[in-house]
């Protein structure tokens, strides 16, 4: 059914759709209006037997899920940015144990300096964590991966994020396909959990493991991530097949087609990336674009098929592995190993900084120029950055950075948007 | 609202605010994309076919006009003329009756009781542009706000599309059109 | 027959069980069918209080609940000497997450089971001192503001002893831990304003809470099975000598504890909407020096020479409970 | 449902780790010797009829008594009780009030004529001479042993100095009757108003296989006070014997009562009694050194009794008796100061301790005296074979109690001699000493004070002056025991276990320690109320 509607909105009423019987919630932007969305739909009864717990913290949050799904029910929650960093026990923990949680990530910087708008810092910090990550490229697809992530969680008992660019999806309004609640019952199977917390048959969960078995314990949870890069493109084509709409899978191949140069990126701002390929492809530029959709899994075989034939790879990323670049990109030359195309890093977005047509057309004619360095800051404000490292040079106490730049900025002409 | 009158003309829309930490009263922006076809650019509207003012004391800002194009609108609240304003030659470069004011706020005062000239404007909008139907932007309006506040809202809009269909010709259709507008927040 | 209503001395009415009592009112621990919910095999230390205070806990939980309890752990010697891969020592459903949500993770434990309509089952949170009063203190809160149906359980040993014997909230003052050394001018932990939990529970206007000690086994018992069947956050705090931690004999630790509750440094009460509606009277009062003379941490208050200043401070804080308390007047409960 | 790998366990999958081997200590259950038991010269296991009596299994209680003693309702009243001496409850509050439980049971057993089951018989006869305590309690043993016993008595009334030497307000008649006529129901013979002159002639006969001599001390100790022709004075038994006969004595207001022991005691109350308006002792120490027991000086003072300490008599005249003082020396020894006193006085009864008749033993051969007793051996035997004798014929203290023990004690013997073998008594355990025990666990209780008679009504009538308790408030005074020394199954050890090491084997059969799983840390036996575990180095 299509409506003009808020992502986060969108994303609620989906969540809600697939019957969770616990949610907890702790507000933290731009993640807050989904659970916001859902307490409402719980409360007027909409989301029946379901118990709604406004905790304490994220840590709380993600401990709260944790005790739910032990305990055998469908358990939602989100959160963002610090959040997500405050929760990274539990997150750690959570995977551990198998739990098939399902949480939105509404993508955000982390401070300090504190920053609210969108990069992709935060779900980076937890790639390692054992969740199964899966980035969101328009609100249609965000609000269809939730459907996929309880899915493809329970099948294999691990939890998914369901990553999605704060502010740019989930508070934009766009033109939605909401499913339908009875195909989604349709197609959502009960979970059946592999452990449970009954009274009737008793069990220990969350032993303490030594060296004897730690390592056996961590190659499962890597087998279990193995096995959902099989799973995942299935579960997206089963969701064609019922909902007539392609969401979800590995990653999404654009114009490809004896492409020379290709951009590779997370989530939202592969359409705009788009724009920007149609338009030189209009004037004979051989380029085209691979939208990653499970980042852990990391499909490094599809990655590798798809660049097959590519010359130079741009990849596009709204997150600094600092000291090093791109972790993207990182992975990207690892599917590219043995290999010998380029690949570029283009750190972009930092921090909510716009992501514009004009910045990617510049950036993508200089790859075709070859005239790109192997790690690129996109739109980096030169001035500023020189202006701070001659004080910084000049004398050792040059106060904090983020300050003086600031005061750079209100001298500096800069463009407001 | 805009992005859901375009919706509901079965077009594709695309609305976002510039994302901030604003409280009330601070000014901000706000971007809407109306297409025939699927938008897939999230970058902010940075050249814009129209633009509304909903502030004209942000008229003096630096760079609000930047990348208005050269057949594009300008709508200003506001009860006085472009030249009481001291715009008109600034603007001169667009075309006739493609730049205009209302008093939205006034107007809102009459009809809605409050100084809230959000929906009147886009009364005035769709008048001015003529790329949404009066109807679509009433019926966006109704379903933003249901009940007595919707009625009110779209009366207020009714108003301003007649007073500004007086002051225009029959305009040009435009097939993509990104719209600019700025505005303090409001709490809604 | 006359002599039912006799109280019976020869078995002591405080021993763990009565052979003169009817079975179905002795205590669950003298019951040959007790449930055992941790039991043999743990690696806990020679007489560990914890492992005892445990025991008799879930055991009264299990009876009280007919067996439909389910038990969360926070992370801890409790947790670690019961679970070690690959054996258990819990004979109950038991989950341990982390070090600080273990009322949280509970608090999801207990939604679940609503939102299956299982409301006969109960549930319980653990955790030592650490968990409880430090680093799990704002689930903890979080959980008693929201009135989740938890009850939880703090076996307090008075310091971080898993990690070997560091200092906690908990710890009172002047005790030697590996994190206050018993050097310097004031040597062992400071004379500080000290964290009650009970007190915070209390501050939080929850149904239940309650002290306990693993020497008053029937007071301990009666004070679980009164908490198991309220609805709604409860809260009792139980006293747990920890030997190695103590520096006390591991045959000692139920005469440590009990010196700790007949001194008055360790009150035992209950509360109810955050206001004191019990408490357990003391039978022989013994002064608190009893208490430290059995422990190695506080041997530097008697060697090289008294240090009667901070001895007559903590005897300051038992009469300050006793009084505060009403410990030694009044009626003690049957 | 596969359940995750590691961190998902199946319960119970602790009891692989036999964490025993940590132990360097061992609990073992042991039992040791209360103290009431250790003090009781009847040699009574105390705590096992209190065991019984508290669950309110009076008869059983009754029959374990008399395993040992045939006399509870005479002993509950007559014995100086120094079970309760012994008591270790005495430590917490008060001891336990055994004479008082002691004495229920015997009534109980008297009230609902409760018997001795008779036994198959030996073929064997024995003689005992003398129904007293001993004789008494040596005849009961052996008719439960199958012996066939006579008993010859002097007096005209079994009982010996049960009946004459202790007044009836401490011991009633019916009582005495009633315990006795069991034990004759047994099949014991009491040949009554028959003295033996010469034993050596009795043992000629060979009728008896073994003889047990039990003749009492009632021969009274005089001693030389120059005395007109008028002055009265008589010896404490004969007037004690004369009142149980029925005529007393005259005796006048003011009597004076020569002594410091308890016969001295009975004799002053038993004076007033008779009417004496003033009973004078008079005793050369002073009351700490006095004796008599206590209690009985309290109750005699409570009557009214009165005390002259220091002081012996010098001369008695008609109404007058001439007294001196004395003090203590360093030894303790009363030495005469010369300070003379003259005190009225209408008689003076001499109670100056008893010795025994011995002049029928002396043609027996081999059969050695020495100081006015018989010498036995280990065995209580004489040196003539085959004649044993206890009681106040043996050097001893001369209670009944002790008597009553004498003839169990002599019975064993004489049933081993007769089987040609020799009594081997089972070795004693260890004390359980109050150190031992852990009494935390025992609520305080006071000792239920036993209503005693208004003096008033003491001391005009030989009504009981201590009466019983009643059911509720013996089974209460049960109770109060602390078993000390042995388990009384109080499911200590198995609740505080914090390995859950201790397996209970059900009522009656106490707990077993499992060892698999014990680390030895020791808190069952430091919480053992009662003692009855011990900790015993593992051997490496």
């Amino acid at each position: 059914m299509w409506k003009q509607i808020e992502g986060s909105r969108a994303i609620a009423e989906t969540v809600a759709m697939c019957r969770p019987q616990v949610i907890c919630a702790y507000p933290i932007t731009p993640q807050t209006h989904i659970v916001e969305g859902l307490g409402e739909l719980v409360k007027s009864g909409e989301l029946a037997g379901c118990e709604f717990l406004n905790v304490e913290s994220e840590f709380g949050a993600l401990s709260v899920a944790i005790g739910a799904s032990a305990t055998g029910v469908r358990t939602y929650t989100a959160t963002a940015s610090q959040g997500l960093l405050f929760m990274a026990e539990a997150v750690y923990n959570a995977a551990g144990l198998g739990l098939p949680i399902v949480m939105t990530i509404g993508n955000r910087a982390i401070g300090a300096p504190i920053n609210i708008w969108n990069d992709h810092s935060d779900s980076m910090s937890m790639r390692d964590s054992g969740w199964i990550q899966l980035f969101a490229e328009t609100n249609q697809e965000a609000t269809d991966l939730h459907i996929q992530a309880f899915r493809l969680a329970e099948e294999l008992s691990c939890p998914v994020m369901v990553c999605v660019d704060g502010f740019i999806l989930t508070h934009a309004y766009d033109r939605i396909d909401l499913p339908l609640q009875h195909q989604v019952d349709a197609w959502l199977p009960r979970f059946e959990p592999r452990q449970v917390l009954d009274p009737a048959e008793p069990v220990s969960i969350g032993a303490m493991v030594g060296p004897d078995a730690f390592t056996e314990v961590r190659y499962l949870a890597h087998n279990k991530q193995l096995q959902a890069l099989e799973r995942i493109p299935e579960i997206s084509g089963e969701f064609y097949e019922m909902f007539g709409r392609e969401s979800g899978g590995l990653l999404r191949p654009y114009r490809l087609d004896g492409a020379e140069i290709v951009v590779v990126a997370l989530g939202s701002v592969n359409g705009t990336i788009q724009e920007a390929i149609d338009e030189l492809r209009d004037q004979g530029v051989l380029i085209g674009s691979i939208s990653i959709c499970s980042y852990r899994p990391f499909p490094l075989e599809a990655v590798c098929r798809a660049l097959m034939n590519a010359k130079r790879v741009v990849v596009v990323e709204k997150s600094l592995s600092v000291g090093l670049g791109g972790m993207l990109a990182t992975d990207v030359q690892m599917a590219l190993a043995g290999r010998r195309q380029k690949v570029f890093t283009v750190i972009a977005g930092l921090g909510g900084r716009p992501i514009t047509k004009a910045s990617l057309l510049k950036l993508f004619r200089q790859a075709k120029a070859d005239a790109l360095e192997s790690v690129t800051f996109l739109d980096l404000n030169w001035n500023v950055i020189n202006r701070q490292l001659a004080r910084e040079n000049a004398t050792r106490r040059s106060g904090p950075a983020a300050e003086s730049i600031l005061k750079d900025l209100a001298t500096l002409p800069t463009k407001m948007v | 609202m805009l992005s859901i009158a375009a919706f509901l003309e079965g077009r594709h829309a695309q609305a976002f605010p510039s994302f901030g930490s604003e409280r009330m009263g601070a000014p901000v922006m706000a971007f809407c994309r109306i297409s025939d076809r699927p938008i897939r650019s999230r970058e902010p509207v940075t050249q814009p076919d129209a633009l509304i003012i909903q502030d004209p004391t942000l008229l003096n800002q630096a760079g609000l006009f930047e990348g208005l194009q050269p057949e594009g609108y300008v709508l200003i609240n506001s009860a006085r003329s472009l030249d009481q304003l001291g715009v008109a030659s600034f603007l001169k470069s667009l075309p006739q009756d493609h730049v205009l004011t209302v008093p939205a706020t006034e107007l809102a005062l009459r009809y809605i009781g409050k100084p809230l000239p959000n929906s009147t404007l886009l009364g005035g909008f769709a008048a001015m542009t003529g790329e949404l139907r009066l109807a679509s932007v009433l019926a966006a309006i109704r379903q933003k706000f249901p009940s007595k506040i919707g009625e009110t809202n779209a009366a207020a809009a009714e108003a301003a599309f007649e007073q500004v269909k007086q002051a225009v010709a029959q305009p040009p259709l435009e097939h993509l059109c990104a719209i600019r507008e700025e505005t303090h927040v409001e709490a809604d | 027959m006359p002599f039912q209503q006799i109280k019976f001395y020869q078995t002591g009415t405080f021993t763990v069980g009565n052979r003169l009592l009817d079975p179905a009112v002795r205590t669950v621990q003298s019951d040959a069918r007790r449930s055992n919910a941790l039991n043999c095999g743990h690696r806990a230390c020679r007489g560990c209080g914890e492992a005892l205070g445990a025991r008799y806990a879930v055991d009264a939980a299990m009876r009280a609940s007919d067996g439909n309890l389910v038990a969360v752990n926070a992370t801890g010697c409790l947790e670690v000497f019961s679970t070690p891969y690959p054996e258990t020592s819990w004979q109950v459903a038991w989950i341990h997450s982390l070090f600080g949500n273990a009322a949280a993770v509970a608090a999801g434990v207990v939604a679940a089971m609503k939102a299956q309509g299982k409301n006969e089952v109960r549930i319980i949170a653990q955790g030592g001192d650490g968990g409880t009063a430090d680093i799990g203190l704002g689930c903890l809160s979080g959980m008693f503001e929201r009135n989740d149906d938890v009850l939880y359980i703090c076996y307090d040993n008075e310091a971080y002893m898993n990690t070997g014997v560091q200092r906690s909230g908990t710890t009172p003052p002047a005790a030697r831990t590996a994190t206050t050394p018993p050097v310097g001018a004031k040597p062992g932990n400071v004379f500080g304003q000290g964290k009650s939990v009970p007190l915070i529970a209390m501050a939080h206007s929850i149904p239940y809470v309650a002290t306990a000690s693993v020497a008053e086994l029937h007071d301990l018992e009666y004070k679980v099975e009164k908490a198991i069947p309220i609805r709604g956050a409860r809260y009792i705090h139980i006293h747990v000598p920890c030997p190695l931690g103590w520096g006390s004999e591991p045959h000692d630790t139920i005469k440590v504890a009990r010196l700790a509750v007949e001194s008055g440094l360790f009150p035992l009460f209950e509360a109810e909407y955050g206001d004191v509606t019990e408490r357990t009277v003391i039978r022989h009062r013994r002064p608190a020096e009893e208490y430290l003379k059995l422990q190695k941490r506080f041997a530097h208050l008697f060697r090289p020479q008294r240090d009667e200043e901070r001895i007559a401070a903590i005897q300051a804080i038992a009469d300050r409970n006793i009084q505060r308390f009403g410990l030694q007047n009044g009626e003690a409960r049957p | 449902m596969t359940k995750p790998f590691a961190i998902t366990l199946d319960v119970g999958s602790s009891l692989v780790n036999h964490t025993g081997s940590w132990r360097t200590e061992r609990p073992v259950y042991v039992d040791r010797l209360p103290p009431c038991n250790h003090g009781c010269p009847a040699g009574e296991d105390i705590q096992s009829w209190l065991y019984r009596a508290e669950s309110g299994d009076y008869y059983g209680a009754w029959k374990s008594l008399v395993e040992n003693n045939p006399l509870p309702a005479i002993m509950g009243r007559a014995c100086y009780h120094p079970c309760e001496s012994a008591c270790n409850r005495a430590r917490l509050d008060h001891e336990v009030n055994i004479h008082a439980v002691e004495r229920f049971l015997g009534d109980e057993a008297i009230r609902r004529g409760w018997q001795f089951e008779p036994v198959a018989a030996t073929g064997k006869h024995v003689l005992v001479v003398g129904s007293g305590p001993s004789g008494l309690s040596a005849a009961y043993h052996l008719a439960r042993l199958g012996h066939k016993v006579v008993i010859y008595e002097a007096g005209p009334a079994a009982g010996g100095m049960m009946r004459f030497g202790i007044p009836k307000y401490r011991l009633p008649r019916e009582v005495l009757n009633a315990e006795i006529a069991r034990i004759e129901k047994m099949g014991v013979e009491i040949k009554l108003n028959t003295r033996v002159d010469d034993l050596a002639q009795v043992l000629e006969t060979k009728e008896f296989d073994a003889v047990f001599l039990a003749v009492g001390a009632h021969v009274s100790k005089r001693a030389y006070i120059p005395a007109g022709d008028a002055s009265r004075i008589l010896d404490a038994l004969g007037v004690l014997r004369s009142v149980d006969g029925g005529k007393p004595p005259e005796l006048g207001r003011r009597v004076l009562v020569y002594g410091g022991g308890n016969t001295a005691l009975d004799v002053a109350r038993t004076a007033k009694r008779l009417g004496a308006t003033e009973t004078l002792i008079v005793y050369r120490r002073t009351r700490e050194k006095m004796p008599a027991h206590d209690f009985e000086v309290q109750e005699a003072m409570e009557e009214g009794i009165q005390f002259r300490w220091l002081s012996t008599i010098k001369e008695a005249g008609e109404a007058q008796f001439k007294i001196e003082k004395m003090r203590l020396d360093e030894k303790d020894f009363p030495q005469p100061t010369g300070e003379f006193e003259t005190i009225e006085g209408d008689s003076l009864v001499l109670a100056l301790g008893q010795d025994v008749d011995l002049s029928f033993l002396e043609r027996v051969s081999g059969l050695e005296l020495a100081d006015g007793v018989v010498k036995v051996d280990s065995q209580m035997m004489t040196g003539y074979p085959g004649v044993f004798a206890g009681g106040d014929m043996v050097p001893a203290d001369r209670t009944i109690t002790v008597a009553v023990g004498h003839g169990k004690k002599a019975a064993r013997n004489i049933d081993a001699f007769l089987r040609g073998t020799a009594y081997q008594p089972t070795p004693k355990h260890e004390l359980a000493a109050f150190d031992k025990l852990n009494p935390w666990y025992y609520s305080d209780a006071p000792e239920t004070v036993q209503a005693t008679l208004d003096a008033v009504r003491r001391q005009t009538t030989f009504d009981e002056v201590v009466s019983g308790l009643d059911e509720s408030n013996a089974l209460f005074e049960a109770r109060r025991c602390l078993s000390c020394g042995n388990c009384f199954e109080c499911d200590n050890c198995y609740g505080v276990c914090p390995d859950n090491a201790v397996t209970k084997l059900g009522p009656g059969n106490r707990f077993r320690f499992n060892y698999d799983y014990c680390k030895g840390c020791g808190m069952c036996a430091a919480e053992c109320p009662c003692g009855a575990i011990q900790m015993v180095p593992e051997t490496i």
